[in-house]
């Protein structure tokens, strides 16, 4: 069981270093780019497990240690 | 053990694309007395790599003087051991990260430093320092910036977690490093005087044992070919880069030193180049022992290794050991509470040989001696390169506006400040830096003591170019200066060998020049080579980098409160010039970066000169007498002199003695064994007496006073702005403004 | 007076806070490590700077969640002062002690230079040797010292006077251009609601004698050590 | 216009981060995570353009500035 874990800086929390890869994009020749928000993605290996229960686990990850809610939110995918 | 007779036939083409040559081939075949199989031609390959085996440099290098009575370790361990009293010795090396660094720059050097701290801890040091000397290309070429960017960033990444302060190094620029950057980094440690630890293996019985990172298939040398070839498995091309975990780096520090307080390990070795291989190869070699290793204990982090790839792997943050027999549960202890793998791999024997074992068969059975003591080694032909004509200073157009010429110089690449490099490392942490970077030489507090050691690295490769002799004599006599300006005793140097091809006898030329240079100016100063590296072969094409020989030296303060530095202190305390000033313009920066020249002879370095002079100015800073130090290099006195009042902020007005040598040569010239001293005026007064009656060079130049910097009265120049010149190109650069 | 110094596998500042509350206090810290579920009894808890864990995944993510971390939580809520410097302090917020979070710095590198600092608050244990509105110069050594909270939370902070530190220019005016990270109300450190759990960026350990380049950071532990004293 | 790009470390490139971050999951009470890669997701606001143009461009962006082609693969994906 596998699972994708995407962490974003909430909408309105500023991204320096989305801010400075936009700035270089500009400076490459993309000056069209309007924005860019830079995040985490994580897979996670997970072993066997029904998939109920690895989502459960997964999203209690999260909260407690892969996100930091204060400033950030989180997507869970479980595959199969 | 079989060979399958698939690979047989194959075996000397093999031998061809590992780096083998027709020869080494015999020779293998000989000290084997059959055919090797894959995994013992792989360990012959980079046994007797150029980087490992030093085969084009030996000759030479044998002839660097190595000894002095502080010397404990000289060069053949993992690091030089010096004794600075009170029952301690410094540990320190430098080494090159050069072609990693231009594939990957950020891991290339990151990489780089936690291998040269392995260097150190290993021998029981606790690293204390780290340093750093840089070349990068053009500042235009496009690739140059992002090369800068990603050295600085991992150099600082990996130093600043490991948490040992990065307080100094160099950084310059010049077209000869375009295809081919440098990276050394040398770190500096400190441990008792009876705990330091070696590599030699002993005890036959006793356990081999595996600590730190798991084992990958990293910078597997020709693994992918060796896989496509074997048939082992198909997969998409392997990357060589490593990548660095500094975290488990400082785990690792802290777990080796909890075990070296104990007695329980008798040897220890880092996994360097060639990492299991090298390190099992140079413990038992050096007890006159062999080695069974059962390659299935290996930590390994992916599945189906074979035992060439592990044997080959350069996986990092990795250590080998032989402990005492009965200790194995106390040390896994240890390295458990630091979360690090544990792992008792083999056994020493008295067989001389190494045996490697995997899945119950014999993966490799090679005696250990005979690897080491028929290594081939080269005297590769060299011709010595022709003298360049000395540039005659009235030869030289002076500069219609003096301050310009020299805001023109400071602002230069290789002169612009690099406070955006030392301010992304971390240079306080530990809490003894008594110098931070912008000084002639850091200055690190012993801890708990009121002594320090003092720092350096650099090399002026312009001059190696134009005369490697005397560039490679230049570049010990700027260490010990360096290392003398801030008021302590030179003590031994690490050297790191950079230059081209080897097998062009013009490359050979600058390698025994320069050699031959530093063997001068290390007997004449007293000033011996205790750890070194080469690199070699770093050029593309026909371009080929300038002669580097980076130079880290290493000198004590035995009273902490004598230090010196470079910032101007009081106004109304005048400057004074020891030394001789001929004005010596050849392959200057004036001539380079005024005058668009890079021809002429460098400057002579008059070895008798440096040691009097450099004596007779630590015995006054010593004494206290002095207020400020600073030696004359790249640039001349102009350039020394405004480095000294853009530390502080306070000016100066130059009063140079009349005489024959013209102006802006006087300036401008880069003359050797020069200091500038500040000193309050009566203590000047007695110095030049006390100067005249040593037969040292010296002389009042001027005086200290207001914001400006002044030349015989005329070319005023504030120093905030010689300061804004100088602070501006570097950030301006990085952020693609410059 | 008692402290002790928690250490996390790669803190590396724990030595350098160590010797500094030992010269001033007098009295050497107890060292704990992370594993450890019990605190000896002190007077006050130091989470030192370093990089815990790597500052993999964000810093001071999982020191948080190290076992000893439940204990500083409920010591911290009986009022056992704790104080967190750099790394200390991104511990702090993750692990809930104190609001917000610290991230990257605006310049996106590690930063380590003198700072100049303006004393906010001189209403606590850490900085009443200090005076009011005064200009300080301590180092700071991070790449995630961005501190970032909402407005409510900064103006919550402001209003209860619990900001400590702000990075300024040396005459003392605050602007966005003499923070070295792009911190929110350029903020440098902070105190929770009772003033007892104390977080900063800037490391007054490495300044603590003028040979080190300054002695500015000597208040803030003689401050400790004063309050402490009994 | 927007493209979401996921970064990872090539297959057999050592993740520190993604052992550490499997470690503490493990001391978190999750001892059957097997494993843990990190890798970075980026969000890219690239304003009016085709999509075909937007492909290419993010690519190109990947290979000079995004991703250390080195050490990393690339994904991308542009959504209308
Ligand atoms: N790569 C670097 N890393 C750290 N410090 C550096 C680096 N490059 C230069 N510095 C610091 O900048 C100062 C000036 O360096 P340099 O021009 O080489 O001095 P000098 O001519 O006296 O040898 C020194 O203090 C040096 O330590
Ligand atoms: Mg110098």
């Amino acid at each position: 069981m596998k699972a994708r874990v995407h962490i974003t800086l909430k909408q309105g929390v500023l991204d320096p270093q989305g801010k400075a890869i936009a700035n270089a994009l500009h400076a490459l020749g993309f000056p069209a780019v309007a924005g860019v928000r830079q995040g985490k993605y994580l897979e996670l290996d997970l072993g066997n497990a029904d998939k109920a229960t690895a989502e459960k686990d997964v999203r209690t990850m999260c909260e407690r240690l892969l996100a930091n809610t204060v400033i950030e939110d989180y997507a869970v995918e479980v595959l199969t | 053990m079989t060979v399958r007779p698939g690979q047989q036939k194959n075996m000397e083409s093999l031998a061809r694309e590992f780096g083998l040559s027709a020869d080494e081939y015999k020779l293998a075949l000989g000290i084997l007395g059959r055919e090797p199989n894959v995994t013992e031609l792989g360990i012959f390959s980079v046994m007797w790599s150029e980087h490992c085996s030093y085969k084009s440099s030996k000759k030479w290098l044998r002839t660097l003087p190595t000894t002095a009575p502080w010397v404990v370790c000289g060069p053949g361990e993992n690091a030089g051991v010096i004794d600075i009293g009170d029952g301690m010795v410094a540990i320190f090396k430098m080494e090159s990260h050069n072609h990693p660094s231009f594939i990957e720059p950020y891991q290339g050097a990151a990489t780089g430093v936690g291998g040269i701290l392995r260097d150190v801890f290993t021998m029981g040091a606790r690293p204390i320092a780290n340093l750093n000397s840089l070349r990068f290309g053009d500042p235009k070429h496009p690739k140059t910036r992002t090369l800068v960017a990603g050295v600085v960033g991992g150099i600082g990444g990996y130093g600043n977690c490991v948490g040992v302060p990065t307080v100094g190094g160099e950084c310059t620029f010049h077209a000869r490093y375009n295809g081919n950057i440098l990276v050394n980094a040398m770190t500096v440690g400190l441990a008792a005087k009876d705990r330091v630890f070696y590599a030699r293996a002993a005890g036959i019985g006793n356990p081999v044992v595996y600590v730190g990172s798991k084992t990958g298939r990293d910078g597997i040398h020709g693994a992918t070919m060796a896989s496509a070839v074997f048939g082992a498995e198909v997969e998409a091309k392997r990357p060589t880069v490593q990548v660095g975990d500094p975290f488990t780096e400082k785990l690792l520090i802290e777990a080796c030193l909890e075990l070296m307080a104990t007695d329980a390990i008798v040897s220890i070795q880092d996994m360097g180049a060639a990492g299991l291989t090298s390190s099992s190869f140079e413990m038992a070699g050096k007890g006159g022992l062999g080695i069974e290793i059962n390659l299935d204990k290996v930590p390994q982090r992916e599945q189906g290794m074979s035992a060439y790839e592990i044997m080959l792997s350069e996986s990092q943050e990795r250590m080998l050991m032989v402990l005492k027999q009965g200790r194995e549960a106390e040390a896994q202890r240890i390295f458990d509470k630091w979360e690090l793998d544990f792992a008792v791999i083999g056994t020493l024997t008295d067989t001389g040989r190494l045996v490697l074992r995997q899945g119950g068969q014999v993966a490799a059975d090679m005696p250990v001696a005979p690897l080491s003591e028929q290594m081939p080694e080269y005297a590769r032909p060299w011709v010595p390169l022709p003298a360049r004509p000395t540039v005659a200073a009235a030869s030289v157009p002076a500069p219609k506006d003096y301050a310009i010429a020299l805001k023109t110089l400071i602002g230069c690449p290789d002169l612009a400040s690099k406070r955006w490099i030392y301010e992304q490392y971390d240079h306080m942490v530990m809490g003894d830096t008594l110098q931070r970077p912008g000084g002639d030489a850091a200055v690190v507090r012993i801890h708990g003591s009121d002594r320090a050691l003092a720092m350096t690295t650099d090399c002026t490769p312009r001059y190696c170019d134009a005369d490697p002799r005397t560039g490679g004599a230049q570049a010990v006599a700027e260490v010990w200066r360096n290392i003398t300006c801030v008021g302590a005793r030179p003590l031994a140097i690490t050297d790191c060998m950079n230059f081209g091809n080897p097998e062009r006898p013009e490359i050979m030329g600058q390698f025994v020049g320069c050699i031959e240079g530093m063997s001068e100016a290390c007997k004449a100063l007293d000033f011996p080579v205790v750890s070194g590296n080469v690199s070699l072969y770093n050029d593309t094409g026909t371009t080929g980098v300038q002669p580097t020989p980076s130079i880290g030296g290493v000198g004590i303060l035995d009273n902490l409160r004598t230090f010196q530095s470079v910032g101007l202190k009081k106004a109304g305390n005048v400057l004074v010039l020891v030394g001789a000033t001929r004005g010596h313009l050849g392959a200057s920066l004036y001539l380079r970066e005024i005058q668009s020249r890079e021809d002429g002879a460098p400057p002579p370095v008059d070895l008798a000169a440096e040691r009097r002079n450099g004596d007779f100015v630590r015995h006054r800073i010593t004494a206290g007498k002095v207020q400020a130090c600073h030696d004359c290099s790249d640039g001349g006195l102009y350039v020394a002199v405004a480095e000294m009042a853009m530390a502080t902020g306070l000016g100066a007005a130059l009063t140079l003695p009349a005489g024959d040598v013209p102006l802006h040569a006087f300036l401008f010239g880069e003359d050797q064994a020069r200091y500038v001293l500040e000193m309050a005026e009566a203590d000047a007064a007695t110095l030049l007496s006390q100067a005249k009656a040593e037969g040292v060079p010296a002389a009042r130049i001027g005086a200290i006073s207001g914001a400006e910097l002044t030349v015989n009265g005329a070319w005023p120049i504030s120093v905030s702005e010689l300061r804004a010149t100088n602070e501006a190109w570097l950030p301006a650069y990085m952020s693609g403004k410059a | 007076m008692k402290s002790a110094v928690i250490v996390f596998p790669g803190s590396n500042c724990d030595r350098d806070v160590a010797v500094a509350l030992a010269r001033i206090s007098g009295s050497k810290p107890a060292m704990v490590w992370h594993g450890d579920k019990t605190i000896p009894k002190v007077d006050l808890i130091v989470l030192p700077g370093g990089f815990s864990y790597g500052d993999y995944l964000r810093s001071g993510a999982m020191a948080a969640h190290s076992p000893v971390m439940t204990e500083v939580a409920a010591r911290a809520k009986r009022g056992v002062p704790v104080l967190g410097i750099c790394n200390g302090f991104q511990i702090l917020t993750e692990a809930g002690l104190l609001p917000g979070a610290l991230m990257r710095n605006a310049g996106l590198h590690f930063v380590c230079r003198d700072v100049a600092l303006k004393v906010e608050s001189t209403e606590s244990m850490f900085t009443r040797r200090y005076s009011q509105g005064q200009i300080v110069r301590i180092p700071v050594a991070h790449a995630d010292g961005n501190y970032r909270a909402d407005a409510k939370t900064l103006d919550r902070l402001e209003g209860k006077g619990l900001v400590a530190l702000r990075y300024c220019g040396s005459d003392g005016t605050v602007s966005e251009k003499d923070s070295p990270n792009g911190s929110a109300r350029n903020i440098a450190g902070i105190f929770n609601d009772k003033r007892t759990v104390m977080g900063l960026m800037p490391h007054p350990e490495r300044v603590i004698e003028p040979l080190l380049g300054g002695s500015d950071g000597r208040p803030f532990f003689e401050g400790i050590a004063e309050a402490l004293a009994a």
